[in-house]
């Protein structure tokens, strides 16, 4: 079949809104279908004992016009340099974008986690030596105006 | 028994072992990037940790993330699959400092016989035969004529560090060592971070076998009937069979007896695999794979043996128990991997939305997938989308049980290597058996009415 | 088939509400579908040998304006009632409610098929001697006015 | 070999022949009613045609009708599947008349088993231990009284014609005859257009156990190890599986020879199952279907025997070649019926859009369905929309790997008897093995958490 009557197909397809064309001449089959929206991924039976970790978290998305300060890497959360010191940051805090707001620590490395917007700091996502995730939302910062 | 598993991989063969896992009373913990948030290895393990983004170098090759995520988790073993970090010696050795059991044998033996000339004097040492060739590495042009000399032409020069096909040199006369090897060479430093390169006499018209083992702490050995994989596309399997057909007994037994010489001689511990070449009814050792392989259900279906659950019992310290009946081939096998790669565009690989999955059901017929309808196949990992593995009685029924449920295999929305394996069992000499791994490079894909068919005449590059 | 009977057969199926419209006819199958709302069923791999039967009609939907008489049973197809002899219509006949307008054959017995409807016969869709299946359309009726 | 089979039935076991005819080289030809146009049963076949409209009576029972699409498509044979024609003696004089090979036994054989009381009869005749009872058809209330005297209380009054429960009653003393026996042979009469009615000693606690047979035109029969089917609810099985729990090799050896006498003495051909209780360390005839049953993947995961290939090859007057190894159970294997029935409204029939669909796989599972994302379950057919193999090397791996299968099967759109299955697994009784056929009615089925548990104290009309 020419390619110029299987363009037509594809107009009539997409201009008649039909979802599905088919022709098939002796042992050619073209079938030209519009695309279906996505069917929904499998939802597997429940299993049998489900344990739900606590600490750890799954990604949360973005708040209306909050700031999502996220984990970089796969770690133990923490809030205050070391034990018995004060937090970086607590609710309510001003913070400067380069400023550290808590630390992931990932094989025995302290990672200090630096904002990079500055603003107001919200809620405090992840619990004080809790596990985190890649990627996994840490804190919400409301950002300073014209940032 | 382990308590908790970190499931260090992705796709069909991250479920493989999270199967196993479950089947055995071990919870498993998956592991994923956040291209594969949607993924079944993370619906179905018990807990699942984000390790990092798309690129695996930064998620599922990503040590200081697995380890973490494993610690967090109180896992107390980590599986690695096949690829990714499975023979990565280093890995191997940051888990057993940790305390972590790593399933598979341990970091030093997975250093040696990573390096092919040591893999290589190894099998030597435990009177396996090797390729005639050169005693250790060739440092230079003149070794490798010299070799040449003693051997004879054609030659082949391989990476010691290598795989795959890369920094590898066919060299047909002495005129042709000195580009060959310092192509081979430059290859091989710019793929492994490591020029250094062997020589062995090229084998022509060979065929790829290889024999499962499985060993315990105790030095407990089995060794299963050979598989065949000499279907292959640059170096890459795409069909696997056991037993080899027409291999006669007595090779079968002595292909076996080296093998478990091997393990013994290394203090072998879980599943591996011993690869070699047959020409003729000659057989030499190429290399040891020390980690489960891709082909293994092959295996499991003409044995009934339960390979993955044997190797997570290894790691936690018990027997093996496998029957002596394991140790012949009860009917025989096949294996199909289905690449999402379009055989009618240079298997130019493919990404995007599974729209309808429909796998085959019904006797003799496996399916290891992590495919589902409505499912994104990233476009930033390897391209194996299911394995279809068939079992019948003899082979010629098993060819046409592979035919049957290749048929009735429906994935839609991309491309994949379906219609080029119903064009292999479609094959005359296939069908006979025994081809050698040129079998595809010898032969052309044409589409005849949109079915794929070979015929004779490929180049040697195909 | 030419591609202004497909853009008829997309017309159709928009105007119809009709969810499918197949036609195979001979070597050339075309297949027209709706949109569905649920994801469209599996296309099997195409299989190593495609017999067509060029007999074996799959439903057809009733045709703008026309009406297609069906056969009831499974069977043989004939236009007359007995070799040699007339067939009981031809294209451009007008036909009454209740006159036999073929035979199908099932089992040895000779089904008359009788047109519920009066009107002019505008298309023998049927191979005469060829087999049908249940509910095949027959023949198309363009039917009187006034019905 | 047959060169066109039509096969006569839909669903699963419509595809599992299609998948078998085309294994062997042989064409096939479906038939659909106007409700099974987007079957895959349609799609799959070589051929197809439109038999009638969604009433079983008018399309899968369609006599003419399918007799006439095997003669339009010059089909040489018909295959029944089970349920629907499979048991119609009828059907199968008809097809030899008209010259089509009716794939089973020969049409008297069917009649004389579908005859219970002539079914009974003919087994005593070979040997075979049937339940004490009446000698033949019980005529009046007196006849029932005077087998009560003789071989006690309580009994159970049976539909010569019956079977599914229908027109049976159990009767606890003489007190209770009269009425049992009126509404018993009223039942019977009303189901099968056949009052007569048959007595047996009512046993309780029993398990129902059945021996696969196959058979061919020159008299070699086998026979194979038994299948457990005890779990049902309603006398309709859910699982089944082989070998029997805890049944001792004597007793397996004794129902394998009843079963391979009453088949001999049938000159039987084809595939049957012959139906015991077994109770104590006794065991008895209850009847036998001359046709291929749901179940029969429990016996080819644990013989490795293809049955509906053999069948296929005996109806094309081939041998038998079944080796003796086949008689020797190989592993354990059950089998889900995952039926479109809500466990949780009383077992509710669903009907309607499979939304999505995902069958599992990996090691040791088959599944045998006709479902795919898409399809529509019409209302007027049977419940069973997939069956669930799972095969390992013991019992309590087995159960282990339906666990983990069960599991994964997603299927949404419609409620299922999945949760069901997982709540049988978890029961310690079932766990231990060998539960009677009271099993399911001694249990409650209750919602824990969105997860189904059986807890002890079901009523027995449960």
């Amino acid at each position: 079949m020419p390619l110029e009557e299987v363009q037509r197909l594809v107009d009539l397809v997409r201009e008649s809104g039909v979802g599905e064309i088919r022709v098939r001449r002796g042992e050619t089959e073209i079938t030209v279908k519009a695309l279906p929206d996505a069917p929904a991924p499998p939802i597997a039976q429940p299993i049998t004992e489900i344990a739900v970790q606590p600490a750890e978290g799954l990604a949360s998305p973005e708040r209306d016009g909050l700031h999502a300060v996220r984990s970089p890497v796969v770690g133990t959360f923490y809030r205050a340099p070391a034990p018995g010191e004060d937090p970086y940051v607590e609710v309510g805090d001003r913070v400067r974008a380069g400023q550290t707001v808590c630390i992931v620590e990932a094989m025995k490395l302290m990672n200090e986690i630096v904002t990079d917007v500055s603003g107001e700091v919200v809620e405090i996502l992840a619990e004080n030596a809790g596990g985190v995730e890649y990627d996994q939302p840490l804190l919400y910062l409301r950002p300073d105006a014209g940032q | 028994m382990l308590g908790k598993v970190l499931v260090a991989n992705r796709g069909e063969i991250a479920l493989r072992v999270i199967r196993a896992c479950r089947e055995l009373g071990i919870r498993s913990v998956a592991v994923y990037s956040t291209a594969d948030a949607d993924s079944l290895h993370h619906e179905l393990a018990d807990e699942s940790v984000c390790i990092g983004p798309p690129p695996a170098a930064s998620s599922y090759l990503n040590v200081p993330a697995i380890i973490s995520a494993a610690e967090l988790t109180g896992a107390d073993a980590i599986h690695p699959g096949y690829g990714f970090l499975a023979e990565n010696s280093r890995f191997a050795e940051i888990c057993e400092r940790v305390g972590l059991k790593f399933v598979g044998p341990d970091s030093r033996t997975i250093a040696l016989m990573g390096d092919k000339v040591a893999a290589r004097a190894a099998a030597s040492r435990a009177g396996v035969p090797v390729t005639p060739g050169s005693d250790g590495l060739c440092r230079d042009v003149a070794e490798v004529k010299r070799v040449g000399a003693e051997v004879g032409y054609p030659l082949v020069i391989k990476a010691s560090a290598g795989g795959g096909g890369k920094g590898m040199r066919v060299v047909e006369s002495e005129a042709e060592v000195a580009d060959a090897y310092m192509s081979a060479s430059r290859e091989a430093g710019a793929n492994f971070g490591d020029g250094s390169v062997y020589v062995e006499r090229f084998l022509e018209r060979l065929r790829h076998v290889e024999v499962q083992v499985l060993a315990d702490s105790s030095g407990t050995t089995v060794t299963f009937p050979e598989r065949d994989c000499s279907v292959q596309r640059r170096y890459q399997k795409l069909i696997e069979e056991s037993p080899a057909p027409g291999l006669p007994q007595e090779i079968r037994d002595s292909l076996m007896a080296a093998s478990e010489d091997l393990i013994a001689s290394l203090d072998y511990e879980g599943a591996g695999t011993v690869e070699f070449v047959y020409s003729g009814s000659e057989f030499y050792f190429i290399e040891m794979n020390t980690r489960l392989q891709v082909e293994h259900p092959v295996t499991e279906m003409i044995t009934g043996v339960d390979i993955v659950a044997e190797q997570l019992k290894v790691a936690s310290g018990e027997r093996l128990e496998v029957s002596d009946e394991a140790r012949t081939p009860n009917g025989h096998a096949m294996e199909f991997r289905i690449n999402s790669e379009d055989p009618r565009r240079n298997f130019l690989p493919q990404a995007g939305l599974i729209e309808v999955y429909n796998p085959p059901g019904g006797p003799g017929v496996r399916v290891d997938s992590h495919l589902y309808a409505g499912y994104t196949v990233p476009p930033h990992y390897d391209s194996l989308l299911a394995k279809l593995i068939v079992h019948a009685r003899e082979r010629g029924a098993t060819i046409s049980r592979g035919l049957r449920a290749l048929d009735e295999f429906a994935i839609s929305g991309l491309e994949t290597t379906l219609p080029l394996h119903l064009a292999v069992l479609e094959d005359e000499e296939f069908r006979r058996g025994g081809v050698s791994t040129g079998f595809l490079a010898e032969r052309e894909l044409r589409d005849e009415g949109g079915l794929l068919r070979l015929v004779a005449g490929g180049s040697p590059s195909a």
